[in-house]
């Protein structure tokens, strides 16, 4: 074991278990700059390194595009695995049964989740694998030069593709539809709110889909474009004022003024705590979600925040009854039946 | 009457689909293997769940050649639609059984023609409800054809008590049914065919399997973790084996498993979470046919080039597209051999009985993990899904090897020192680490794009060069993991086969038969892929080598070719595939074509 | 200062992708391509979107020669990433040319340098606003190029106008950097390197084009009604230009569309789509890259089970999996051939240039229909996106070939009586009809299950041989449509050489070297599967046959192999592939390796 | 041309335009008796055979299963292409550009659209593709012999197969999540609602689709299952009576009683009338098509009839803008751009 207990008094540089921000970094991003992929990224290295959890400990994946990219360059201390366009859920899914304990970071593009990767999707969020499934989207394909996504908003126009005339996939009414146990929406333009938002997410158990409006500053970045900077800053519309208290922390809740709370208790004894904006808006009803998922959709409104949120659903993982020990430091003693068994075996063919 | 002729002959049993005949047909095989009488039963059924022909054959053979007959000696006729083609299948001199409902007529005076009142004796059967009177009715034939035959009625118990899981209800009431079949046989029917069973010991010792079920404990055995499959047949019942098994053999007091066995929504994804797995460190498989492989493709070649640990079998049926879901083949062979797009190459494994399934269902892990490779275990229909003798399976005779991987300590050791794709050892083969291992220098970022040593990104011409030729030279260490060909070398062989996997049998009656006409063959038996030196050295001593398969483009004479140009004037192609398993007739008669025949027209198949 | 050397070097430009240096480069070559000198440029990008470093390589030969050259004899440095690596690049004797704001040391003394003050030059173009002087920069190292080896600044500004479609602005302002440049270069560098240009005639009448354009233009011209795709490097391109010139070249009075374009969801669904329009009567195709290919195997199975017209453009990148998508290859040969599970033999088209893309491009469709089967043209990167000169497209010499189609007054004059898959020309191919057509006999019902010749569902072991018989027998009439090999044979040849695709300008200028040298080599070019008769007569008239190709496992050579095995022990393989276009150098190196070698070690690849 | 034309005083056998009933039959099914999937195709027959669309005019499609195997069963003088398993859609899309006056009836089932074929049942609603979608639903995979597929319900136990964990999917929400125009939902059982919403479903333009529970009598059909007739009879919740009134047949929407009735129009002027039952349901709206839904989904409600409509959307091909004559009759002259084009061409090539 590698892993420093925390230190009482550690310097303000080092989190809970004694690691700097430096120990989750990866390496330089070779994305554009200004892409909303990057500054993903480095809320997701700031979540990890603030929620103390080993890197070791955290497990990435992802397809293929600028998005499917981006585990390269947070996290050089986990370890990660870039497999093919729109497949990253299948992947992920077999490799989180090899030891249950660790964290699964999954991200995807629009196109790699939305078209191509649509079953798989689907699927991996039916079976509620454990695992913070992220799409990073912006309504193009960047890393073909950009194409239009099955996230594109009907009307939107791009260089060389004409004028997208197909109704968009909303990820966050999909995986609703699916029976998600955890759906937010943020835009890479509000860190603060992506970061809360990731806590809370690698914090539950189950799958948690984030929806991450993560502007294409190459391909689709027009002003009045759904998945530009300019338009979310304009639009952003968050549901909730949002504050992740982990397990440990009981007393910062109590900190927090009173009134217009809300506050949602995770699997693990952290909470989310949502402060009221505007509406009244409760994460924990299905089919509120379902509406008000509509009626954004319907007015073109990029609302942001925990939308869904069920914590007591078992994840797929737990169905299976594993043990304890990982599966993947099981020994042939674990694994192979003994020699006795064979004769039974043989008995049992006829 | 003419001579008796006893324990060689072959049955075939015409029935409706979805009727419960299966029962009475394992019934009548598994009797019969108790007698001592080496047998073997194929099941022709269609793609279909309930109301289409479906047949049965049964082979008795004293010398044990048990491939598919092509011509039945007895037939028994259940299903009017199937009738007509029933009686004129019956070799001549044969014997044909009928339900006597059916009223169609006899056009043949070459066989031996029994009635059977099945509707009458089932009716009679009090302990029958009438729900189950046409299923249980199929049992009635069974009787009148062992006391027509000579099949032991206590045999016959066993088979139904162990089918019933020795449940005594359902044994008795189908036991039942057979013996009142017999009995009205005794009372009604005159035998005046030659055909007899005579109890045997030569199956003492063995046991009858399914390759599905073989294949699906041998995995076990191989300790596996992992399994992800969709339903396709004629693969299903191997993953459905695992779901029987696990939960006995691996059983464990805390109660908890050390297994996942996941139905995935479809292929793609029955891969991509094999593949997840045996990077994570498991013992990961998938089982499928024809098109799942198809939409294998690409998980395949990130396998191959990402160095994942994977097995996959691929139980064949016949293609191309969806083709004939419930007939077999050996059809996948160069598809799988040149899977999946760009440059590489593929371990394959290729099983020719019920112990070999059982034998490469562990060993493949072994392989898998030590190269970190995918392995492709093929298999077919005719092997996966009937009921075949066997010798006895073996618990495995070496420890699992669980191939290169660094862990804590040997991080620790290394200082952190390593890279993933090092060839360290000059065998291609790199270490690996698993997701888990708590040391900071542990992980590693995979990916299907190219990576150099370290597993990092990378465009480099030469990276890429070295990467692909260690890549090669590791297939070339694979030759030294897999079994290797059975070759038998005859003095004075006039040729020589090769030949893989289910038609052995065919092969090997086709073989003795044209011994005994004074026609020398030698055998050599490939069992896997790469090719083992003991293949070109095989094709080097004769002057013609003859490759037998059963598809009809002569797949691995191509892949011979391919790998010894200097050594394949030699060989010639038998190739043929309808559906149906291997008969020693049509192996027999693609032989004698090609030694009756100038080398330069027989490249064609037959 | 040595001698000058004239029309004869090749050039390399380092920058920053992402930066706008494309059109700078294009223009190089367009210009050079102008005054009449023999050219050939090559990107060399990463595969990402901005700030990674990318080469890209421009070859003038007055001789014609234009494949890639190993080592550049000018060298521009734009980038700091890379400059280092750059500057070693150079040729000894060669030029490095650097942007002067780089900071770094020049460590070789065996070249000329040359530093370029691109920031100031930009900086000083009034007519270029702030936020465009990073991209109009790369106009700078255009004029200072030009100014030092002699690139007729009309001819650049020609090409400027031909990027910005004649658009004043943008192209004065680029043209207004370029003379800036060599306005600079002459008032501040003094030449002391050989390499200059000197006008030429030897490209009149020629065009400069890009493979995919050429294939998308081809296409059109064979009247392409439905295409479907998903987009990936580097075959988006092609459908890309579909989407450009389908509206100019196919527009009607009415403003109505005889065609349609779908951006698919994925490939499997674009192949789909595809088969659905083939099958429906339209000419429908699809274009993909190596993934896309291996999602599409098991929709290639079912065309051709089923006999659906469809055309598949693969332009090749380099795998295995995900590979270095922006580098080439000639890797997908084997996979295609054997594309899918189950017995199944492919059409495969080999264009060699742009005119061939052109040309296969229409004739692919007839193909396609004539023979109800999908026909797969295997390009590459290099051919696909780069720019080569070409000889001008020619108008399709003969009219569309829409194959055995029956419609309504067919039908009546049959009375309805015909069956989907009878053979009734005795080519193996049958005659089909297609939905819409108003008779009550026009309908079958189309599967990828086990047919009979009237398209009806059947599992009978003979129907299914015999329709797998006739389908090779088809493929055997195939023989008759696709393009021939190109031959070239050469009295008293030491061996001959096979080769096919983009490497064809390698193969020429390395036997054009050897013929120098005194070595004759007969050459085949190979621009079709299934094979025909020219290629076994070319092996036969020749000890040793060389097969040339860029891949890892000498693919085409497994494939003649398999294909006439009494010539196998004829043939070598030279093989290799980095990702980088085919150079003179390896296959000139690849050739003389097996001259002076023993035939039975040279089955290796390089 | 066979049609012929409708004759005056046809005898009651014959339709509108002179076929009868055994115009439209199939091949004689091979199918368990008593499947749900042979009553559906039955009430294909009857429905094509009143609205006296010529069998010509349609065009069948069918991916793999017991269920894909049905447009054998009906409609023989139709052309149709069973497919591959999953992948009907993608067919379906490509073909129908050849001839924009055909119907198109696609059949599927539960696993070949809610598992392998989820990808592509989501894009082909997405693009609004003109066609019928039919998925034959009984929660198993027939033809494979009794596997989960993914629209099992939780708790569900089958031989050999154990007992289902995973969240079912709900092919009617998934339909109206991914924007689909059309969406029904009926049972096998229920031969007369089938029948007038297979009408509406065909006379409709653009995407409609069908879920129709459709019980696999061998492999799931124990009383207790969702899948099941006993189940499906005890439990079916009709939204509404039901008739479809096509375009030419004004006069019979007068003879419908008046009072609580909604009629929606279709694009061709055929109008659904839908009588209210107990509850008020509006099929137009589409979040209260959600609602519903999700409603239905927590109570394990077997709700059927019209769930959305929506008839102005253009289709997939409309969007094309393509000619009158079908593109599958074009000749050279029109598909050959003219020999002096070419000139041009490699004029523009540099
Ligand atoms: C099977 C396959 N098809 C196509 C591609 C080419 N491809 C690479 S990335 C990409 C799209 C990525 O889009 P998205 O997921 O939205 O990611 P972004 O680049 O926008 O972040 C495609 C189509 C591929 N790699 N594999
Ligand atoms: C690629 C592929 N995988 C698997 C199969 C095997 N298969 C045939 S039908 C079927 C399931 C059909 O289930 P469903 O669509 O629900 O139809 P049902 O038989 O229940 O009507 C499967 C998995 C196949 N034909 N192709
Ligand atoms: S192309 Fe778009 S998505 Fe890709 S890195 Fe650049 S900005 Fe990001
Ligand atoms: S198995 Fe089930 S779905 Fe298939 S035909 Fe029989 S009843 Fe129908
Ligand atoms: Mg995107
Ligand atoms: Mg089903």
């Amino acid at each position: 074991m590698t892993q420093t207990l925390p230190l009482a008094g550690a310097p303000q540089q080092v989190n809970a278990i004694g690691l700097t921000r430096k120990d989750y970094l990866g390496n330089p991003t070779t994305l554009c700059q200004g892409c909303g992929h990057n500054s993903i990224a480095n809320q997701i290295i700031t979540a990890c390194y603030e929620m103390s959890i080993p890197p070791e400990k955290i497990v990435k994946f992802s397809g293929i595009g600028c998005s499917s990219k981006s585990p390269n360059y947070f996290l050089n201390r986990s370890f990660g695995f870039n497999g093919l366009h729109g497949r990253m859920p299948s992947v992920a899914t077999g490799a989180l049964f090899a030891d249950i304990t660790l964290h699964a970071i999954g991200v995807s593009g629009d196109g790699d989740t939305a078209s191509i990767g649509m079953g798989q999707f689907k699927h991996v969020v039916r079976r509620n694998v454990d695992m913070l499934y992220i799409v990073e989207n912006n309504g193009v394909y960047g890393l073909t030069k950009g194409q239009f996504s099955a996230t594109a908003e009907v009307g939107l126009e791009l260089k060389k593709q004409g004028v997208n005339q197909y109704m968009p996939v909303d990820i966050c009414m999909e995986a609703i539809a699916a029976n998600a146990t955890f759906v937010a929406r943020s835009f890479a333009g509000d860190p603060k709110q992506v970061k809360e938002l990731l806590k809370a997410a690698i914090a539950h158990r189950g799958i948690a889909v984030f929806d991450i409006i993560s502007p294409c500053v190459t391909f689709n970045n027009q002003e009045n474009a759904y998945h530009s900077y300019t338009w979310g800053k304009d639009h952003e519309a968050p549901l909730h004022e949002l504050l992740f208290v982990p397990a440990r922390d009981e007393i910062m809740i109590e900190d927090i003024e009173p009134g217009a709370t809300l506050e949602v208790e995770l699997h693990d004894g952290s909470v989310i705590v949502l402060k009221k904006l505007e509406r009244d808006y409760n994460p924990t009803h299905r089919w509120e979600a379902l509406k008000m998922l509509e009626e954004a959709q319907r007015n073109n409104w990029l609302v942001t925040g925990l939308i869904y949120v069920e914590s007591n659903r078992p994840s797929f993982t737990d169905t299976f009854h594993l043990v304890d020990t990982p599966l993947n430091r099981l020994t042939e003693k674990d694994l192979r039946p003994a020699p006795e068994t064979i004769e039974m075996v043989n008995r049992m063919m006829f | 009457m003419t001579q008796k002729i006893v324990n060689d002959f072959s049955i075939m049993i015409g029935t409706v689909n979805g009727s419960g005949s299966s029962t009475a047909n394992t019934t009548i095989l598994r009797a019969i293997f108790k007698m001592g009488i080496p047998v073997s039963g194929k099941n022709l059924f269609p793609s279909n769940i309930q109301g289409q022909p479906t047949w049965y054959t049964v082979r008795v053979n004293k010398d044990g050649f048990l491939a598919r007959d092509d011509q039945p000696h007895i037939v028994i006729a259940m299903n009017p639609a199937s009738y007509t083609r029933d009686l004129a299948d019956v070799a001549p001199g044969g014997v044909f059984f009928y339900a006597d409902d059916i009223k169609l007529p006899i056009n043949r005076n070459d066989v031996t023609v029994y009635p059977m009142a099945i509707k009458q004796i089932i009716r009679e059967q009090k302990d029958v409800p009438p729900h189950l009177r046409d299923l249980v009715a199929n049992m009635v034939y069974v009787g009148v054809l062992a006391e027509m035959i000579g099949i032991d009625l206590e045999r016959i118990y066993d088979a139904l008590a162990f089918h019933f899981k020795k449940r005594e209800k359902p044994t008795m009431m189908n036991f039942n049914a057979v013996k009142a079949g017999a009995e009205w046989a005794r009372a009604n029917l005159t035998k005046s065919d030659p055909f007899v069973l005579e109890p045997m010991d030569k199956t003492n010792g063995l046991i009858m399997a399914d390759g599905n079920t073989a294949a699906a404990l041998g995995a076990i055995y191989g300790g596996l973790q992992f399994a992800a499959w969709y339903p396709i047949t004629p693969a299903s019942s191997l993953a459905e084996a695992l779901n029987d098994y696990l939960p006995m053999l691996r059983k464990r007091e805390d109660g908890k498993r050390t297994y996942a066995v996941v139905q995935a929504e479809d292929e793609l994804a029955a891969l991509g979470m094999a593949i997840g797995a045996g990077w994570a460190g498991l013992r990961a498989m998938t089982s499928t046919s024809g098109p799942g492989l198809s939409l294998m493709a690409e998980f395949a070649g990130l396998a191959y080039y990402a160095e994942v640990p994977v097995v996959i079998w691929d139980v064949q049926r016949i293609g191309p597209s969806t083709g004939l879901p419930t007939r077999t083949s050996q059809g996948d062979l160069t598809f799988v051999a040149h899977i999946s797009h760009g440059d590489k190459q593929s371990v394959i494994l290729l099983p020719s009985s019920i112990s070999e399934c059982f034998e490469f269902g562990w060993q493949a892990f072994d392989i898998a993990e030590r190269l970190q490779m995918p392995v492709f275990v093929l298999s077919d229909l005719d092997l996966g899904m009937n009921q075949w003798m066997s010798k006895p399976f073996e618990y495995p005779n070496r420890p699992m090897d669980r191939g290169k991987i660094l862990r804590e300590e040997d991080l620790e050791k290394l200082d952190g020192n390593w890279g993933r794709y090092l060839d360290v050892d000059d065998d291609g083969i790199p270490w690996r680490t698993l997701p888990g291992i708590m040391h900071p220098k542990a992980a590693y970022f995979t990916r299907g794009t190219g990576h150099d040593e370290y597993a990092r990104y990378s465009e480099d011409p030469n990276v890429y060069w070295r990467l692909m030729q260690r890549l090669k030279k590791k297939y070339k260490t694979v030759e030294q993991y897999v079994p290797r060909p059975i070759v038998q070398q005859v003095e004075g062989a006039e040729a020589g086969l090769i030949f893989y996997g289910s038609t052995e049998p065919a092969v090997e009656e086709a073989r003795a038969r044209l011994a005994a006409a004074g026609l020398k063959l030698s055998a050599l038996r490939i069992r896997a892929l790469p090719f083992t030196e003991e293949v070109p050295a095989f094709i080097e001593k004769h002057n013609t080598v003859i490759v037998i398969e059963m598809n009809r483009d002569g797949q691995m004479c191509q892949l011979l070719c391919a790998a010894y140009p200097a050594l394949a004037p030699k060989l010639r192609s038998v190739a043929y595939v309808d559906g149906l398993p291997a008969s020693a007739k049509w192996v027999q008669e693609g032989i004698l074509q090609h030694l009756s025949q100038p080398a330069s027209e027989s490249v064609q198949s037959l």
